[in-house]
Order: C-alpha cells, then structure tokens, then sequence
C-alpha cells in the first residue's frame, strides 16, 4: 500500500497545484506547496526504505489488482534493490529541483503553478514506472512521462523550445510505439499459452521461441536505447537539454532517461535472456561508442547545456556497458552509476544553470573569470564537474570503476576502449571549468553573482551524498547487489571467476569482512 | 598504536575540509591550523615510526582495515591500509617536510587573500598523498593518486587568474588522467586475474601469474608511473606546472607527489620482479628521462623551470634505480628521500629569491644575490652540494649508489647514469652562478632582501637535512630496513672496486663543475635571453622542452581536435541531419500527396474509379496468381 | 443469359465514364442514375438465372432509392445553380488540397 | 377481411414475424424521426427548434436504455461459443452482440452531435445551420432570413434518420437490407452537409461533392451486391458464406464482388484511395455535422465491413486479406503523412480520421476470432472498442473547433489556434486530450484502442504489420503533436482566437468527451470487457 501512497502523492499534489489559484505575483504558495509535496514523498520514501530488507533479492512490499482483465494487465507495483535504489533518487533530487528551480524566469510567469504540477506529474509517473512489475502499467507510465516532461519543455523552455520539445517527443514515441508493438506481442505469445499476463514474474517464465524472443527484445530495447540514449540515437537529448529550463534537464536526464537503462534492466534483461546475450555484442559496441563518441563531441560544445548533454551520453554509455556485460560486478556497478549520475548531473545542470540563467547566454565563451567575483559557485561547479568525470573520492568514481572492472573480466578492449573516456572526461570538465571560471573576468560575466543561500540550500544536499557515496557506497550497493545477482542468476551467467588466484585470498588484514563479500 | 595510522590521513583531511568550509572569520588564524594539522601528524608519524622500530623486523608491517569500501558482485575492496617500514619512511617525508613547507608558506602566501584556501588545499595533498603511501589496497592507491592529482591541479592553478596557471592545472590533470589509464587498467587486470586488488595479495600472487600477465600489469603501471612522476613520455606537464606557487612546486613537484610514481614501482616490486620487460621498460624511461631533464635544466632561465628539469632528471635516477630490482629499489627511494631534502630545500631557497625579487623568475635578472641574501644562499648552497653530489652531502651518497647499481645492471646504463651526474653538476652550477655569484643584473625599481623568519627556518631545516641525509645509509641501514618490502639484493661484483667507482663519480662531477664555470664566468650573462637563433641548437632544443610539446600537440592534440570537429560536423549533419532529413521528406511527401486533392470532383471520381480497378485487379491477381 | 449480364457491365461502364467526363452536375448525376439501372438489369437477370424473385425485388428497392436520390440530388444542384448560376461540377472546387 | 383481398391463385404470403421488442431501439429512433417531420410541419415555429431538441434527445436516451436492456437480454447461440443475439426481421436484421454494441456507442455519439446540434449560443442565439438553404448565399432574402432568425429545426429529424440508417447498417443481416440502410444514413447527411450557416458556398460545395461521390461509390457497392447474388443467388450474408466455403460459382465473379462491395465499405470509412472526399467534406459541412458524420458514418460502415466480411466472405479471407492489408497500409501513411502539411483544423481531423480508418484495418485483417474459453481481444471486440473510443474524442475535437470563432465565425485555420492555451487553457487542454488520444499515448482511451487493434492484426500472425502501424502512429503523432505546439507553446498571432462562451450543451459535449476518453485510457475494463462479452457476429 505505501508504494501506492508513495506514487500517487506527487500525483495529487499536481493535482492540488493545478487548481490552486494563480495567486500573487511571486507565486510562492505555489512553490512552497510543491517543495512540501516533495518532501512528503521524500519522507514516504524513506518510510518505504525502512520497511526494505536489503538483503532479500526479490521484490518486496508488493502489491497486486487486476486492472485490465481483457489484456491480463495488473496493476502490481513492488520494488527489489535496483527499483528501490532509483526511488530513492527520484525522491531525493525532486526537491533539490523544485527549491533550485524557485527563481526560474519562465517565459510565462503565469505558469509557475503549471510548472511545478507538471514536475510534480513526472516525480509520480517515474515512481508508477520505477515500482511497476506489470509489463502493461509500466509501459504505460513510461510513455505518460513524455506529456508532462514535453509541456515543461515546449511551454517553460528557452527561444528555440518548442522545436526541442516535438523532436524530445517524436523520438521517444518512436521507440515507444516500437516497444508498443513488443508489448502487443507479449501479449499474443502469453494469451497464446494460457491466460494472458503481463505480470513480470510470469513472463519470465515464459517460452516465446527464439525469433520471437529477439524481436520483441528489439522493441523493448529501442525505446530504451532512445531514452537512455545510445548512439546513435542520441541527438534529440542535447537539443532538449539546451531548451530546456535546468529543473526540466534534471528531471529528463537523471530521472526519467534512467528508466531507460531501469527498463533494460528489469525488463529486457528478465523477459528475454537468451536475446540479451545474442544482441550484447552489438549493444556493447555502441555503448563503448557511445562513451566516447559522447565525451569527444562534449568536448566540441560551446553551449554548457548541449556540453552536459553530450557528458551524459558519454555516462549513459558506461551505464548500458555494464549492464550488458552481464558480470553481477558490472551490473551493479551500472545501478550504482545510475544513481550517482543522477545526483551528478543534477549538480551540474543546477549550478550551470544557475550561471546562465545570471549571464543571460549558455556560451563558454561568454563566461570567464568567474570564480573571482562567484568562488562557492566556481567551488559546487568544480566538484560537479569531478564527479562527473568520475574523481575517486566522489560517487561516480565507485560505480564506473565497478562497470569497467567488471566488463574487463569478459571484454578487455570493450574495457580498455572504455577507459579512454576518463581521460577525455578529465577534458571537457576541465575546459568548460576553465574557460567560465579561471582567468580574467569577462565583460559580460559581471552579473553572474554568488549563490544565493537557497541555491546553496538546495545543492548541498546533492553535493554531500556525491561526496558521502564516493566512501561509504556500501549501503547502496548492499540493497543492489541481491538483485543484481537474481538477475545475472536469471540469465544463466555468472562471474569469471579470478585466473590465477591469489595463494592468500583472504589476507589476515581483510579476512573479518572478506567472508561477507563473497556471495 | 599503529592502528592509528589512519589518523596521520584524518587529522590533515579534517583540517582542510574545515578550512574549506568554515567561512571567513577564519582567515585569520586558518593558516595556523593547517600548519597545525600538518605538524600533528608528523608528530604521530614519528611516533609511529618509534613504535614500528620498536617491532621485531618481521613484524613491521601493520595493516589495519577500516571499513568495506566496495562490495559488489566478485569485486571487494577494504579501506585498508598498511604501515610498513616502506610507507613509514614516506610518512616522515612527506609530513616533515610538508609542515616545513605550511610554515614557510605562512610567510610566503602572507599577503594572498585566499591564502586559508591555500592551506586547505595543501592539507588535502597531504592527507592524499598519505592516503597514497599507507593504501593497502591499490584502488585506496588510486585514490590517493587521484586526490594527489586534485590538489596539484588546484594548487598548480591556485593563481586562477592568471590564464596560463590555469592551462598548466588542466594540463598536469590531464596529462596524469593519460596515466590513470595505466593505473585503471592495471588495477582492473589484478582484479580480473586475481580477483583482488590489495597490495598484499597481488604481490603474493605475481610470481606465480604468466609473463604477459605479468608484463602487462608493470607496462600498464609504468605508464601510470609515468604520468604521476613526469617520466618520458608524459613529462610535459611538470614544467608548466611550476604556475604554481613556490610552494607547492617544492612539495608536490619536487619533495612528494611526483615521486609517487617511483613509490608505487618500489611498492609493487614483485610484479616487476617477475617481468623483465616491464623492468627493462623502467629502466629505458629513468634513463631517457634522467638525460632529457638534465639538458632542458642546462638551458631554461626560469629559475623554477630550471629546478624542475632538474627534479624530472632526479627522478629518472629514482625510476632507473627502482628498474634495476632488488638492487636498486632502496636506493630509489634513499634517493627519493635525500632528494625530497635538498630539491624542497632549493625550491624554497628559488621560492625565497622570488620573494625577493618581486616575483622575477628569470635568472637572467638575478646576479650577486648571495650579498642580499645570506640565509638563502647558505641554504641553498647545501641544497646545491647535495645535488651534484659532492661528499658528505646527503645526494652523494644516494647518486653514488645508483649509478653503481646501474654498472652493475649494464654498462650502458651506468654510463648513461654517469653522464647525468655531470651534466647535473653543469646545470647547477650553472644555476648557482647566475643567481648568487655573477655580477648583480637586477634592475633599478628592485631590492632584493632577506625573507623572513618564517620563511628562512624551514630552509635552514632543510639544508640541514640535505646535508646530513645521508645517515640513512650508515651500515646500511635503509637496506636492510626495506629488505623485508623490496626483498633480498643479490651483491653484483663490479669489475671495478666501488671506491674507484665513486672517484669517477666525483671527477665526472667535478667535470660538470669546472665547465659551468668556465662557460658562464669567461664573459657576463646577459641580462636577457638570447634569441634563439643565436644559440646552439643542444640549448635551443632545450629551450623548448625538447620539443615535447610540439609532439603531443602534433601527435595528440590536433588530432583530438580535427575529430572532435569533425565529430561535431557529423553529429549535426550526419546522424540529426539524417534525423531531420527524414523529417523533410516526410514533409516533401506530405505535400507531394496533397497535390491530387485538386478540389475537382470528377478526379476525385477518377481517383476511385482507378482505386476499384486496382482493387478488383488486385484481388483476381492475388487469388488467381 | 450472361448477355444480359454483359449488357449491363457495358451500360454501367459507359454510365461510370459518363461520371468522369463530364463536367454537367445534372449530367453526371444522371450517369449515376444508369449505372443504377444498369445493376437493375443485373439483378434481374440473376433473378432469372437463379430462379428466385429475391433479385426482382431488388430492383423495386433500387428503383425507390434512386427516386429518393434523385430528390435529394436535384435540390443540392439546384441550391448550387441558384448561388453560381452554373452546374459545373468543375466550379465547385474551393475546398481542396 | 384479409382473406377476401387474396386472390385464390396466388400462394399465402405469410405475415413477417417481427420481433419488435429486439428491434425496439431501431423503431424509436425511426419512430421518432417520423414524429419529427409531422412537428415540423404542425409545430408553432417559435418553439419548434426546442421541440425537436427534447424529441430527438428523448428519443435517443429512450432507444440507449432499450439497447442496454436488449443487450444485457442476448441469448448466447447454441453452435458457437462466443456468438450472442440472434436473426430477427425474417433474417432481414442481425440483432447481435456487436451489433448492439454499435447501436448503444451510435446512440451515444447521435446524443452528444444532437446536443452539438442544438447549441444555439455561440452564433448570436442562432444554430448553425443556415435560416432558408433555399436562399443563394449573399442574397438579400439570406439577410430577410436572418432578420426574421429562420431556422432549420428539420436537421434533427433527418439527423434521426442518418442515425437509424447507421444502427440499421451495423446489423443488417442481409445486403439489401444493407444497401437501403447505406442510403437512409448517407441522404440526410447529404443534405446536412450543405446547411451551414457561414461558408455557404464551402458547405454547399461539400454537399454536391458528398453527393455525387457518394452515389458513385454506392453504385459500386450495389453493382458488388448484384453480383454477391448472381454468385450465392441470395442476399443473405449466411447463404453467401454457404457458397463461398463450398466454392460453387464463378471465381471471378465472387472476387468482382468482393472488390465492389469492399469500395462501397471503404468509401464510407474514409480509406484510401477512395477517400478523397473526406477532407473537403468535413471542411465544408457544419461541424456539428462534421462531428456526427466522422464519429457515427465510421463506426456503422465498419461495422457494416467487418460484418459483410466476416460473415459472408469469412470463407475466402485468404483472397482479400493481402489487399486490405495494402489498402491498410497506404491509408494509415496517407493519412498522416498528409496531414502534416495541413493548415486547416477541420481538414487536419479528416486526414486523421483518414489515418484512423487505416488502423482499425489494421485491426480487421487480423481476423482474429478468439479462441473459446479465452479471454483474448479479437478483431471484433477490438474495433468495437477503437470506434468507441475514436468517435468519443472526435465528437469533442469538433465541438472545441465549433468554440474558436471570430467575426466571420468559425476560424479553422490553424494559425489562428497560435496560443490558444494561454487564452483559455481549460478549452485547449481539452483538445490537447483529444489529440493525445489520436495520437495514442496511454492514459488516454486511443492508446487502449491502438492496443486492441494491434493486438488483434499480432494474433492473426501480422506482426510486421503492426510494426509498420507503430512507426505510422509515430508519424501521425507528429501532427497532433503540432497541434499542442502551437495552442500551449507558441505565441497569439495579432489579438489571437476568440473563444465563444459555449452553453451547457456544448460544454456537456466537451466534458463528457473528455471524461471518456481519458477515463478509458485509465480504466478501459468495464468497456473492454463489455467489448469483448459482445463476441461474434451471428450468422
């Protein structure tokens, strides 16, 4: 009942904002209204955490109605390790973005109550997508992010938004409506072998037949691919993430795109093994294409939101890398990087967002010398952008170095391709930190003032678990990790195990916890 | 008590992230408690080095885990860390001379506004590059790796401002990030081979791994090695890094961090015990890199640059030395101690004349400062006999060693290893005549003085070190304190005595001396630099770095640049233009398809009419074909 | 019998040509209207083919529906010749594309 | 009595046995459209339009309760397992599951285009239809005619008409039958296309065109029936499938009349190439009518396909299929492809509808007939459920674009849309919904719809079909997309659209659309299953 409750809170607090008067002229009941919905879900999250046992590798707190009997849909939501790490994260960042996203200028100023309903809609949605373990309910939450996420771009984005907003919707109707025709077959194939259903556990049981099986993966697999996004479908994120207000980016990017990987994951991972392994070949090559592809063209970007983009297409590609190397190593590694970019990202889509917004211009070029007159700004940005490029100490670090540990103990040149991305991303955090923070400051950069105490109050929150995770990972990992392993358990694979053992495996000094480690 | 060893990390961490923290009205005193925080812990370093001496020789090496850092799936990391006799001489070093160093700086960064920000910083290298030395594992390694390289890069552009400080930050971060490759890769073939990455385990497990594993695990950490100490070919950053403030060039790009690369060789012996290659590898990039430091130090005016290719070419001993195997790894790191000494102790002295000088690092405006500054020059007098290896200063002793070792290894080597020390000798000698002895050059707005107090006693500290360093060796001692780490040297006999040895040693250096002497008292320097087309082409390659600028830029960067570029163009018109290409052709045949809607019934009429016979047509074909 | 039958393909070809030629509203409309009988004729040769009366029938309906057709037909063309005072279907081509 | 009229020699014809409580919607409706014309004739004029708002809205209401009590009254057939009803009217009137499904869902839709009819407040207390058709456009007795606020109260009766012919259309069990049902529903609709009140000559222009293409295609159709009974000797659709299965006749000949009777059907749904007339059409007919017609034509003549299909050709699926499965596919691409270059609103929702028409085909060539004792949607239940959910949010589109006026009334064009979200975000929300449901995102009832039909085309083994539906509807989106782009994102070109306060008749019309429509996005079940319970056609 609480995942019910804890999905369908943001949801009536959309509801509630979008009937809330349009009050005064800084619309701040509306604001205040939707940073107390969040922290509720926050808090109810929390509650759900409480309830969790993290050792258990199946899903819990589970919950069951049929709900389209004709389709054999069920509306059963639940949560294992993987969903529950990424509730968590949706919980957490939705009210950094809301108190982040205060002050934003909408082009509107009518639309602030339509702003945060609008976020809030996406929070709920993404939950419903996140805890859904009916194959029906979560396609159709998936899909029905797209609205709220396409009005928060097409209305409160920059001068070139609703361009932005129809190629963000188009192309994830592409490979939504692809996934629709795999959902369809499910379908066919279940109702073919008795009562149709779309419940997760039954459809992992369930013989579609080899040609079958690799079609209805491509279905799923392109709507993830696109959300995710894997090169080359990438193009439409760098477009929508530069229209785009920073609160709508995060939301986008490190929430809702991560049902994307999520989705790979859960569902095309336990509906279709045997396809998963036949496709990874492929899927990793592009997603090692993708790291680098995405680190080189970040590079190149002069415009620091289009720069992020392209930094997330780089991560996404470590995130889609580990989870088709199928080692229980990588693919926790994967979910860990999900959440990590996630808090990673909003760092940096916040703090630069906060930079254009006082410049007036997303160009580097227009920046410099900032960190003289903005030094706590010049500080969040610097250790955003570490982050980012995954600087042991900070939380990336863990998780990419368990993606590229775990893929090199089946692939080494997937791994070693992949390692070059550190160097390039050593690049384009420190360029674009370079040229808008360092030397003389630059003529137009004089309005680019301090943070305010709330935007501090906002990020800290994000700052100090991207510190916090990057030594104490375990709590995370320890609830992934028995859901990673039922997962990899699924697919029939397991580690390779160590090639020349090491004659003291368990030395004195980490033998107490060594044992622990072992599953 | 040596479970407390986590706490020489804690004090200093703690320290600068409070002093990061904690908001203005700490300016005041914060660099007092950075100076604190760093003396605190060599404190407990020398404590815990009493109680590690106190130990039976077999029991020296004290690990001590403190919590599972990463768990997931087969891949286990503890937040170890091991006190050894190894790591405890680095502790001392690096927290002796790193309070040193906080205390000169309180003097030298008096009159900077971010100066607690600086002191922040320094804490945070110390902590990390502790964090290095102590690891137990080789990812808590690379976080120290990484964190060292994080302070370098803020502290090589503490001076933000300034654009070029800022290029050279990026550049030292960069240039490393193509080392951590090396380091990433090495530590994930440990785990993929071995199933772990603790140093202990690893070490224990290498003799019995194949060659190529082997092999590639010592390239892959050579490289790493490379990065991180400046060795070819990755040196190109140290010069530029000297942006920085004096200090951190004296502690991070002399005395400490640079040396890391040297550390994790040494500590990593067994892998390289195992390979040839990989040691063959290490002594081929020392030994380039020992030469190629010393002519680019013969030629660079700027005082600092000078002092920096000077410590690429110290640390090229270090890394030949370590390349030789048992033979040598004590004297790398005797080396990389007596070195720490006596290069901290001249970046100081060059920190202190900048002091002076109004920040002018050109030697070629220095002259005659010896008058001017007494302490300065005393100090760094000893730095400079230490250096080049006069006896009984602390360098010769750790020289001598080496490059005895290396004729021991090869003759090529040693002679390779001998030319360095006179061309050492050369360059500065060279470097110590144009800035105290020669004819002052200075110009007329500048009064040259005396540093202050706080300045002068870490030098005097210093050179006293560098002076009496080589105690360490006294029955050697620092060999058999190691043996129990670097394992057991086989004694080569040479074909000469050592002692006859030495004396070449010495006449070579002696050599080196009485050339500089020559060629820079027969007539006066120049107060500018000589264009370059009106010296030899040996100091013009010098000049420019040997050019390894020119190469990355040729080899690395402009290609990065012409495929980012060229990327940019594809992904605009290549994958999105294919994207809104479809879009346009959608749109062409959207219009195409609209044109037989002429509004004329009768072709609506004709249009069905076609449709049925098409239709029925249709069905007959499919039924009857 | 099939001469009947190909009779009235003949006159429902020549009634559809009649549609698409010519440009008379009224004109066309009566085309349409042989093509109607032309099925009548059809339908009672099948009639008479099949021996049943159910095609005869038919043709009684098609016949009143034709009627009802006509009526409706000719007020549309009427209402259209009182406003343009042409009964060119050509005319009538505002809404296209 | 009667005895004494019948000749001695002539054989008794046997009284027909009616089976009026089974017919009873149909009569009420037919009933009540009667009514209608003796109150236009005796009625006071000043009330009449009220008059035959409550007698067609009653009567409407009145057959909707006697459908649901005929439906929930089926008996199921003893042959089959999934068949419901049975043959009334001497086999003239299939009285079946589906059938009555498409009575209930015509009614409905009949219902909310009378209440679209009858709003009289937007168009300065008059409806919109013209005062005197007679009357050239621009002439002086048009001007005498709106002095005196002349009205067309006759819309409704022939409105009736149109409907019965629709639900008598959805279950005529036998092709003339069939026919006389196709011509009752398309004359008044040919008349209704040409009474608007503004744009004269565009309405009488998509009259004459409706007209004269629609007898050219009903010919078609007639000629294909013709034939039908030249091959089987029958007009029934069971004593068809009888020679079809056994094969007796000419090939040719059944395949003639396959084809002709598919051109007549297909002409009504709108599919290409046979519909060109859709889009001047519903450009230039009133839109309440539009909204009638695009909702209520669709949903009889797929039923009338699906039944003749079904039922008379079942036997020889194997011949049309790969055609439709053609007609299918350009239809869904021409519509949308086509639509996206459209600047009219009216003209957009007709390529729409064109594209819409193109997936439930997708729907019907699945041919899918459910296995027994399975819950699994078949085409039947499928499209039933599409047609629902289509016309629901069709209705409503067209009662928003009746809402957005300006001085010369209606203002279709599209630019004038431009910010109509800022202007009146509850009105563009709405439409918003509609579009969402088009375009076949979830949550909304045209997404659940799109799920059937594709789900239906899957289990009849096309599923590289269905693919090519995904990728269609992705297409299609673009535009419905568009359209949100431009009502929420762009800014009012000049003072912007003008929104006329509706009364609460359109504004029932609107709500309820909308309710429907994202109601059975969330909840489809209850309809879904009713859907389904309507099972096969009966033979």
């Amino acid at each position: 009942m609480i995942l019910s409750i804890l999905a369908a809170t943001p949801i009536a607090g959309a509801l509630v904002l979008a009937l809330l008067p349009r009050g005064t002229s800084n619309h701040l009941p509306a604001k205040v209204v939707a940073l107390g919905v969040s922290l509720v879900t926050l808090a109810l999250s929390l509650a759900v955490l409480a309830q969790y046992e993290p050792s258990d590798g199946g899903y819990q707190l589970t919950e069951q109605h049929t709900w389209i009997k004709a389709f054999g849909a069920h509306y059963a939501v639940g949560v294992n390790g993987i969903a529950v790490t990424l509730v968590l994260l949706t919980t957490i960042l939705v009210p950094i973005i809301i108190l982040a996203s205060f002050d934003d200028r909408l082009p509107d100023p009518k639309g602030t109550n339509a702003y945060f309903a609008w976020m809030l809609a996406v929070e709920g949605l993404a939950l419903g997508a996140f805890m859904a373990t009916d194959a029906f309910l979560f396609y159709v939450l998936f899909e029905a992010t797209l609205i709220p996420l396409y009005f928060l771009i097409g209305t409160f984005g920059g001068p070139n938004r609703s361009y932005a907003a129809v190629k963000f919707l188009i192309y994830n109707l592409v490979g939504g409506l692809l996934m629709l025709a795999a959902i369809v077959g499910l379908y066919v194939v279940s109702s073919r072998q008795g009562d149709a259903s779309y419940l997760l556990s039954d459809l992992k049981n369930l013989d579609m037949g080899q040609n079958t099986e690799r079609l209805l993966f491509l279905g799923f697999m392109a709507a993830f691919a696109i959300k995710a996004p894997l090169w080359p479908l990438h193009t439409w994120l760098p477009d929508a993430a530069k229209e785009a207000t920073p609160g709508t980016s995060v939301l986008m990017v490190s929430v809702v795109d991560k049902i994307g990987t999520f989705g790979m994951i859960t569902w095309c991972l336990n509906l279709f093994p045997e396809a998963a392994d036949w496709a990874s070949p492929v899927i990793i090559t592009l997603a090692v294409v993708s790291i680098v592809y995405g680190a080189l063209l970040a590079i190149g970007q002069d415009d620091i939101r289009r720069l992020i983009a392209f930094t997330s297409v780089s991560h996404f590609g470590f995130i889609i890398l580990g989870i088709f190397a199928f080692t229980s190593t990588s693919m926790a590694g994967s979910t860990l990087y999900m959440f990590n970019h996630g808090l990673s990202t909003a760092a940096l889509f916040l703090v630069t967002g906060i930079m254009v917004s006082r410049r007036g211009s997303a160009r580097i070029s227009d920046f410099g010398g900032v960190q003289k007159i903005a030094p706590i700004m010049s500080g969040v940005l610097l250790l955003a952008g570490l982050s980012s490029l995954s600087l042991p100490g900070l939380a990336p670090f863990v998780s990419e170095f368990l993606v590229l540990a775990g893929t090199f103990t089946v692939s080494i040149p997937a791994a070693a391709v992949a390692t070059l991305g550190i160097v390039l991303a050593a690049l384009y955090i420190l360029i674009m930190y370079q040229r808008t923070m360092t030397g003389p400051l630059a003529p137009g950069a004089m309005g680019v003032t301090e943070l305010r105490p709330r935007e501090i109050a906002a990020l800290t929150p994000a700052i100090m678990l991207i510190i916090g995770l990057g030594f104490f990972p375990q709590p995370v990992l320890s609830a992934i990790n028995p859901a990673v392993d039922t997962v990899v358990s699924h697919l029939g694979k397991s580690d390779p195990t160590p090639k020349t053992p090491t004659p003291i495996a368990e030395s004195s000094d980490q033998a107490p916890t060594a044992e622990e480690g072992g599953h | 008590m040596l479970d407390l060893q986590w706490l020489l990390i804690a004090i200093p961490l703690a320290s600068g992230a409070l002093l990061l923290v904690w908001g203005k009205e700490s300016d005041r005193f914060g660099h007092l408690i950075g100076t604190a925080a760093s003396a605190a812990s060599f404190v407990l370093g020398v404590v815990l080095f009493v109680t590690l001496m106190g130990e039976g020789a077999d029991d020296r090496s004290h690990a001590v885990s403190l919590f599972t850092w990463i768990d997931a799936g087969t891949f286990h990391v503890e937040m170890s860390f091991v006190y050894d006799q190894l790591s405890a001489l680095f502790v001392l070093l690096i927290t002796g001379v790193g309070t040193l160093i906080h205390v000169y700086s309180i003097g030298y960064m008096a009159h900077d506004e971010r100066r607690r920000r600086f002191f922040a910083f320094l804490n945070l290298f110390v902590a990390a590059m502790l964090t290095l030395v102590l690891a137990g594992d080789y990812l808590v390694l690379f976080l120290g790796w990484e964190g060292v390289g994080l302070a370098s890069y803020l502290l090589i552009g503490f001076w933000q401002h300034k654009p070029s400080a800022a290029a050279a930050a990026k550049k030292a971060f960069v240039v490393n990030r193509v080392g951590d490759i090396g380091m990433a890769l090495a530590i994930m073939l440990m785990f993929a081979q071995f199933g772990t990455s603790a140093i202990a385990a690893v070490n224990a497990a290498a003799p019995g791994a194949t060659d190529t594993v082997t092999t590639s695990l010592g390239l892959l950490l050579l490289l790493g090695a490379c990065g991180k100490s400046a060795q070819v070919p990755l040196q190109s950053w140290l010069l530029d890094a000297m942006e920085g403030p004096t200090p951190v060039s004296a502690l991070i790009h002399a005395a400490t961090m640079v040396t890391a690369g040297v550390y994790l060789v040494v500590r990593s012996n067994a892998i390289f015990d195992a390979s040839e290659v990989a040691r063959t590898a290490v002594i081929i990039v020392g030994l380039v890199t020992l030469l190629a430091g010393a002519w680019i130090g013969c030629a660079k005016d700027d005082i600092k640059k000078a002092l920096a290719g000077s410590t690429m070419s110290q640390i090229g001993y270090m890394m030949l030395a370590a390349g030789l195997g048992p033979a040598g790894y004590a004297f790398a790191v005797f080396h990389l101690i007596t070195h720490g000494f006596f290069k901290a102790n001249m970046f100081l002295g060059a920190g202190s004349v900048m002091h002076g000088m109004d920040d002018d690092v050109d030697m070629r405006h220095y002259g005659g400062l010896r008058t001017m500054m007494p302490v300065t020059f005393a100090t760094f007098g000893l730095g400079y006999l230490a250096i080049i290896g006069v006896p009984p200063f602390a360098g010769f002793w750790s020289k001598d060693k080496i490059i005895e070792a290396a004729f021991g290894q090869n003759l090529w080597v040693g002679l390779g290893a001998l030319l360095g020390a006179g061309v050492t000798a050369f360059y500065m000698t060279r470097l110590m005549i144009m800035t105290f002895l020669s004819e002052k050059r200075w110009r007329e707005d500048v009064h040259p003085h005396e540093s202050p107090r706080v300045m002068t006693w870490p030098l005097i500290g210093l050179a006293a070190l560098s002076a009496v360093g080589g105690v360490l060796l006294l029955g050697d001692w620092i060999v058999e304190w190691l043996e129990p780490v670097v394992g057991h040297a086989e004694h080569h006999e040479l074909a000469v005595p050592a002692i006859v040895l030495t004396l070449i040693i010495t006449a070579v250096v002696a050599v080196g001396v009485v050339a500089a002497v020559a060629f820079y008292r027969r007539e006066p320097i120049a107060g500018e630099t000589p264009a370059d087309d009106s010296v030899s082409l040996f100091a013009r390659a010098g000049r420019h770095e040997l050019y390894g600028n020119e190469l990355n830029d040729a080899l690395v960067v402009r290609p990065t640049t012409h495929l980012t570029r060229l990327l940019v163009w594809f992904d605009g018109k290549g994958i999105d233009g294919f994207v809104t290409g479809t879009a346009d052709r959608l749109g062409d045949t959207s219009q195409l398809l609209r044109k037989p809607q002429t509004g004329y019934v009768r072709s609506y009429a004709l249009m069905m009419f076609a449709g049925v016979a098409i239709v029925v047509l249709c069905l007959l074909a499919v039924t009857l074909a | 019998m099939s001469e009947y039958i190909t009779l009235s393909m003949i006159l429902f070809t020549i009634g559809a040509v009649g549609v698409l030629v010519r440009r008379n509203a009224i004109i066309v409309f009566m085309c349409v209207e042989l093509m109607l009988n032309a099925t009548n004729l059809a339908f009672v040769s099948f009639s008479r083919q099949h021996g049943n009366l159910d095609g005869q029938l038919a043709a009684f309906f098609v016949m009143v529906v034709a009627a009802a057709e006509v009526v409706i037909g000719l007020a549309i063309i009427i209402s259209i010749y009182r406003t343009r005072r042409t009964t060119s279907v050509d005319d009538a081509s505002l809404l296209k594309s | 009595m009667r005895a004494s009229l019948m000749s001695a020699e002539l054989p008794p014809i046997p009284a027909p046995e009616i089976e009026y409580s089974l017919l009873a919607p149909l009569m009420i409706i037919a009933g009540a459209a009667i009514v209608g014309v003796l109150v236009e004739a005796f009625w006071p004029r000043t009330t009449r339009f009220a008059a035959q708002t409550v007698l067609a809205c009653a009567a409407i209401v009145a057959a909707l309760a006697d459908t649901v009590w005929v439906y929930t009254d089926l008996d199921r057939i003893e042959s089959s397992l999934t068949a419901r009803g049975q043959i009334a009217a001497e086999g003239a009137v299939s009285v079946d599951g589906p059938g009555v499904f498409a009575w209930g869902i015509l009614l409905v839709f009949g219902l909310l285009s009378m209440l679209l009819f009858a709003e009289r407040r937007l168009d300065g207390g008059l409806s919109a239809f013209t005062g005197r058709a007679a009357d050239a456009p621009g002439s002086a007795a048009e001007a005498d005619a709106v002095k005196r606020r002349l009205e067309h109260s006759e819309v409704f009766p022939l409105a009736l008409f149109a409907l019965v012919g629709m639900m008598l259309f959805a279950t005529a069990n036998d092709l003339l039958t069939m026919f006389v049902a196709l011509e009752v529903l398309s004359l008044p609709l040919y008349i209704l296309c040409g009474l608007a009140r503004r744009r004269r000559l565009l309405s009488q222009e998509a009259a004459l065109k409706y007209f004269l293409l629609g007898a050219f295609s009903s010919v078609f159709f007639l000629y294909g029936i013709a034939l039908a009974y030249g091959y089987s000797g029958s007009f029934e659709l069971s004593a068809i499938d009888t020679a079809v299965t056994s094969r007796t006749g000419s090939e040719t000949m059944l395949l003639a009349s396959i084809a002709l009777m598919a051109v007549g059907l297909l002409f009504k749904i709108g599919a290409a190439p046979f519909h060109t007339w859709t889009p001047d059409v519903y450009q230039g007919a009133p839109t309440p009518v539009t909204a009638f017609m695009a909702a209520g034509t669709k949903a009889a003549a797929f039923m009338a396909l699906l039944r003749v299909f079904f039922v008379a050709f079942g036997g020889s699926s194997w011949d049309w299929r790969p055609t439709i499965v053609a007609i299918a596919v350009i239809t869904m691409f021409l519509g949308a492809v086509v639509s996206i270059s459209q600047t009219d609103v009216k003209r957009m929702l007709a390529y729409s509808s064109i594209a819409h028409a193109g997936f439930l085909l997708v729907g019907f060539v699945g041919v899918y007939a459910g296995v027994a004792g399975s819950d699994r949607v078949t085409s039947v239940s499928s499209v039933l459920f599409y047609l629902a959910v289509y016309g629901l949010s069709s209705i409503g589109a067209f009662a928003v674009v009746t809402l957005v006026r300006d001085s010369g009334g209606e203002t279709t064009h599209l630019s004038k849309w431009a910010g109509l979200g800022k202007t009146s975000p509850v009105l563009a929300g709405s439409f918003a919904v509609f579009m969402l449901s088009f375009a076949g995102i979830p949550l909304t009832g045209g997404f659940i719809g799109k799920w059937g039909v594709f789900s239906a085309a899957y289990s009849g083994g096309f599923w590289w079909l269905v693919v090519i539906g995904v990728l269609v509807s992705a297409l299609a989106a673009y535009f419905y997309v568009r359209v949100i782009v431009l009502m929420f994102f762009t800014d009012p070109v000049g003072e912007g659209p003008t929104v006329a306060v509706p009364s609460v008749l359109t504004t029932v019309v609107i709500g309820v659309a909308v309710v429907g429509t994202v109601g059975l996005g969330i909840i489809p079940g209850p309809l879904l299953d009713l859907a389904q319970h309507a099972g096969a056609f009966v033979r």
